[in-house]
């Protein structure tokens, strides 16, 4: 009896970690979707180089994670604010401790950190964008470091690594705040250091457009992400091995898809009844607002809420990414800061909407000590790099192209024009 | 020996292509160009920016004709190229001095046939 | 031991949900599939447009499933052809009811309105390719939301919601049929409405092709289609716990993979002899049709069985491509009325080849019943449309493109040449 | 009780079979990123040519693999070095074989053919890149029918059949040689006998380079093996249903993942110090090159030892790559004998790194082995296929691409350009 | 009447055609061309091998004037796509014979107006 | 000074290149066009369906040298262009008015050396 109670344990242990590490493969994709998004929404001339910060930001994450952040954000913290350092990942669970006591382990650790690095490296794909076709290549990758390996697993821990925000009772389910808020929030502090791309303002204040060029690879990026996001926020129920937790995660499935649902039809129409067309990029990035907005609660709201949550999402973000680029003057090229950021902080507070444990003043208290770590962090290290290297490329390489200068070769060399 | 050079609305080459080959002249150089003129191009939105299309599409076609051939040569790109709406484009001829073809090194009239 | 059984069921439960979310996520990407084989194979004018119609009607099939679709097609109905009418999802099964008596529930509801809802954004993206170039954007969304929340959801009831086709022992496992056959049938509708592409056919009845833009985008898309349909017939067992049902969805991936391999080395043989070039958009459309071959019946034929009827359905998608082009004058830019209609009739028929329970004249009534209501339907659908709004651009729209005329910009603004 | 633990046995037996299938499935999903790597990196008349290939030769390997290759591969041997031969694939398992006496099955039989027939199809793709740009399409076919059918399953006997290289120790836990060296050395013999592309070497011995076309399709490739490497290697533990299984998954899966960061970001620092630009087609084939090196023994390695493993291999790729192009003048278009030759080596011996089991010259042995084998046998058969039919295209169509040649169409006819 | 064709670096193209309408000019056609001159390309390496990249993108500008417009013309080109740096590119002129306007058929000033 | 247009068979440019560059000819540019004449496209099956490709990738090489010069480059150009197969191409020689660098405003030949 013991034995066979020992092997179903066993077997839940064995399909929840399986669970995990589907879903973190699901969302290891998105950093192709991520590529592909912002490959597609900039200029021929700076595609080769926005593709190679891509792949290798991926890279820098997962080892700096490895190497010290996986242990920041869920190692033993000195205080619920200050998080403990240590290096490198323990051991994984014995068969012995699964079978054991009540609290016993549910998945592999390795699992978890499979799971958790993918996490890390989505928050610093949204940087990327943002900073595109101006910012140089390894000021890049020296902030990517810092990012990945200190800023992130910091405010992760306030959080998911039970630190005073998850004290406080912040909810924030698969990372609307802890992900993508903060990772918009190093993209503004970026932005704003970098200033815009020439051409971008006129001298007289004209905005103008600079349309990406290879609008099937940005859409492709888009179903990459709304597929890698079933993992991102599917995984985030952390278990499935019984009635009610697969009840959750299918809930949570149906409702990221009507989330993405609700915000691509919104912003299409958004956009099509205020430039009278219906401009593909924002029907794209609509589908992310409502991807995003869900992701702090995918899982109480029913469906048709969830893609209420999601359509107001698509409205969020048209307005915001005119306002940032009209008004505010914050130019980014594929409007990361928008859908992350603006829209990030939608979804937190729309978690009170459908969750009776969330309060409003607590999701307020966690958007504003998430943003205001993670920007001013980010400042402070963007200016480092700004006073020691420079973080932008010369106005000639910029006018060039970023791929030849940086990379050394074109993204496209036969196919593009000379103009633009 | 002339070289007539026309621009006009790139849907049309195959009309006038077929038209030039109808009145028997089977030289023909393409290239695509862009053209500002009367046809102002746009201004469209995208993302809730601006976006000017200043230049619109054009296709430039050259031909090089004997002098006596020239008249025949414009009448039938006008009339094959027409739409009647702006933007339908110019011709241009100018003097050639010296035509060689290079795979028999062939001279002039002889060079064009 | 009670307790132990119970647990044994909510494993398996767990199981089933999770293989049917995951199945179900991998029908979700065949929509990318339809976008980038369709982009590919649209001129680059029209690209972002075909992209804008992809990503929405993707978002407009689950926001009408979700709403009226799933309860029609699964609600309790008025009579076995007349659907009941209700709205909105219900609640998920309890633990108690699934570790109860016989007949208990082996997944999650939410999974399955997952699983299902891909599927009739899978019918809805057939439409797409074969209408791409001329139809009008907007006419098109008012088709998919009739389509996705009535039309097929109709049909659907009528064999999957146990409705009279199903009780006459009409079979299909996966839609070769319900799915496939269906959208082809509405496309076929609006295809005859809609006329050909100008420049399509000569005034003296000459033929003309219209080359793609960007075949590695159709290629990709094939790749994804086929990874996605590992999804759409594994998942349609429908159940994966125990050793039968196990064996069972093994076999239907080899089935389906054979089917597909079959079908490209088919048609690429056939057009190299026919046309005397290896055509690669034959090759694409040939491993597509054995892709539908196979789907009406996936787990009976063994896998040697598989490849013949893939190949099969290879051959004739190239006959039918050619004739439906030269000899009927219908202008499919993709094949998509040869690829999921003509092969999905031969699958339909196919099922009678290895099934001991399927008779002919059953499986032709049902084609006949599926093909007759949704092409009817489509057509006097279509039709309201063409006389309320119009359903074709004006012909300078087409010579310009659509991607101009109806979304505002260009979907490779530094790439497209002139001509064409 | 009894039917209790069979119950058990079921379920892990539904459990390891839908393991197995989704991560066969991951890895047919590496055919898409062959296809998409390798038309990113030649030119663009040549683009459909090499995606017909790729899609095509796919179907070849399921076709041949299922008619003869996995009964050489896996069926009863002559003896430890000569396989046996018989056709078609057997029954599944019983549901009372699972629940048997020891020694039951595991998973289904049919999963496990679907698991290898992707492989073989993987070991087939890397050919097809190397001999690109020059090399007839249905000579290629003919390879490929041979390879798929006979040489690789072969090998593959002698390792993962039971046969002598296993009896012998000799350690290949996914394949760095079985698969990936043993598709290089038959890449490398075809490139010996077909020579280089006209204009890659000048007359002076100058070496010419000939940039890749389309670069974010080349990135997208990338991402596509990352992720799919995941179900090579994750799968290739072939049992997940218990803790020690469920463990070693998630061990394999971050190492994995490691092995590519650490591939990528050395490569591209290597090619940044010695080019002086970051290379991005470099830092994509370090990543691959992470992952080929880490694929012989993704178990054993810590996380941290994963990633050094992974940066040695993204070193070697690069000195690799150049030193074939510009000393031994092997003209290989996308590296793919650097990337799955040279680091498959490296992946083979790195198993005496971190494995107890291993020893320095059994590997050798094996490699010796693989490579001399499958050297010898595919030079055998492309000479036969060059005197019979002739293996390179004209000169004239080489010029003009093999694209209008060979595919009667092309890959981009709206875009490219005529130089080059 | 006189054809003004202009090899300028792209960048320039706006300024250039700013200028152009600020001097009256509104009709131009736009060619991509690539250049070899003093400016002399450069080496890359690419995958570790050589790669010249000879010829330097440039775009083409050609405007039809009357004869009496060329020396304006000409000042207005130089002195909105100078940067001074090496590939700033030429200015030729040449002579046109006959200009006619597709649309309405007229002829030489008038189809230039 | 005469302009030297020449339309060549695309992968013999960079034999023109490096013979002209050989003959002191340092300035050119080129534009990718598409040629109709002689060699006549093909038609090709794409789905079935026929498919004309009438239009022949071509290069076009333009440069403007002095009048003096004009006889060996055009014999250069030949010899490097030549393989005596159908579609190698025609030279085009035209007169120059007027030459000026944009850099340093230089005119004529000083502008051309
Ligand atoms: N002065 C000019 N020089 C060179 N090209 C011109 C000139 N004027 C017009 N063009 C070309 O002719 C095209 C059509 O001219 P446009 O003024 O728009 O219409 P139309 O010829 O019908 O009056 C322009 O797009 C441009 O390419
Ligand atoms: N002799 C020539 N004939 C035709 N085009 C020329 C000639 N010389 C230069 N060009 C064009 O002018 C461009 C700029 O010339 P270049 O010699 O690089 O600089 P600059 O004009 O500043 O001296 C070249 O890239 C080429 O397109
Ligand atoms: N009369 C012409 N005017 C302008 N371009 C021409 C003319 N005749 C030929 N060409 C150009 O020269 C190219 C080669 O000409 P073609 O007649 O095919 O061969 P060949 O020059 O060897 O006789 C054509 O593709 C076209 O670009």
């Amino acid at each position: 009896m013991e034995q066979v109670t020992g092997d179903i344990l066993q077997v839940k242990y064995a399909l929840d970690t399986f669970y995990f590490l589907v879903m973190g493969a699901f969302v290891m994709w998105m950093a192709a979707g991520f590529s592909m998004l912002e490959a597609g929404l900039v200029r021929s001339k700076n595609t080769a180089e926005i593709l190679t910060k891509n792949i290798v930001l991926y890279s820098i994450a997962s080892i700096m994670y490895m190497i010290v952040g996986y242990n920041i954000m869920y190692g033993d913290a000195i205080s619920s604010i200050i998080p403990g350092i240590s290096f490198g990942l323990g051991l994984d669970n014995a068969a012995s401790a699964v079978t054991g006591a009540d609290g016993a382990p549910y998945y592999s650790n390795l699992s978890d950190f499979f799971f958790q690095v993918v996490f890390v490296a989505t928050a610093m794909s949204i940087v990327s964008g943002a900073v595109a076709e101006r910012m140089k290549l390894w000021a890049f990758f020296a902030f990517a470091i810092v990012f990945t390996g200190f800023i992130y697993p910091i405010e992760g821990m306030w959080k998911w690594g039970g630190g005073f925000l998850d004290q406080a009772g912040f909810l924030d389910f698969a990372g609307s705040g802890v992900v993508h808020m903060a990772g918009a929030a190093a993209a503004l502090a970026g932005v704003i250091l970098l200033g815009a791309r020439k051409g971008k303002y006129g001298k007289d204040g004209s905005v103008h457009a600079i349309p990406g060029a290879n609008l099937p690879l940005a859409t492709l990026g888009t179903f990459i992400l709304w597929m890698g996001w079933f993992g991102f926020n599917g995984g985030s129920e952390l278990i499935v091995s019984n009635v009610d937790e697969a009840n959750a995660v299918a809930m949570v499935f149906v409702n990221t898809n009507m989330a993405a649902a609700g915000g691509c039809v919104a912003a299409l129409l958004i956009a099509r009844l205020w430039f009278g067309k219906a401009d593909l990029t924002m029907a794209l990035n609509g589908a992310l607002a409502g991807l995003v907005s869900i992701t702090a609660e995918p899982l109480t709201p029913s469906p048709e809420m969830a893609t209420l949550i999601g359509a107001i999402g698509g409205v969020i973000v048209v307005v915001s990414i005119v306002m940032l680029d009209s008004k505010l003057k914050l130019d980014d090229p594929v409007g990361a800061i928008s859908v992350h950021g603006v829209v990030g902080i939608w979804g937190l507070l729309a978690v009170c909407l459908t969750n009776p444990d969330a309060a409003l003043s607590t999701q307020l208290l966690g958007i504003g000590v998430i943003f205001a770590w993670v920007f001013a962090a980010s400042f402070v290290v963007w200016m480092i790099i700004k006073v020691v290297f420079g973080i932008r490329v010369s106005e000639e390489e910029e006018y060039e192209g970023l791929d030849v200068g940086e990379c050394g070769l074109e993204a496209y060399p036969e196919f593009s024009t000379s103009v633009k | 020996m002339k070289m007539i050079t026309a621009i006009i609305k790139p849907f049309k080459l195959d009309d006038v292509k077929d038209a030039l080959a109808d009145a028997g002249i089977t030289g023909l150089t393409i290239t695509e160009v862009r053209g500002y003129g009367r046809q102002k191009g746009h201004t469209e939105l995208y993302r809730g920016a601006e976006y000017n299309v200043d230049f619109v599409p054009k296709t430039e076609i050259k031909t090089a004709v004997p002098a006596d051939q020239v008249d025949t040569v414009v009448e039938t790109i006008v009339k094959a190229a027409r739409t009647d709406k702006v933007g339908d484009g110019k011709i241009f001829v100018t003097n050639i001095d010296r035509v060689v073809r290079i795979r028999t090194g062939e001279e002039d009239t002889d060079a064009l046939s």
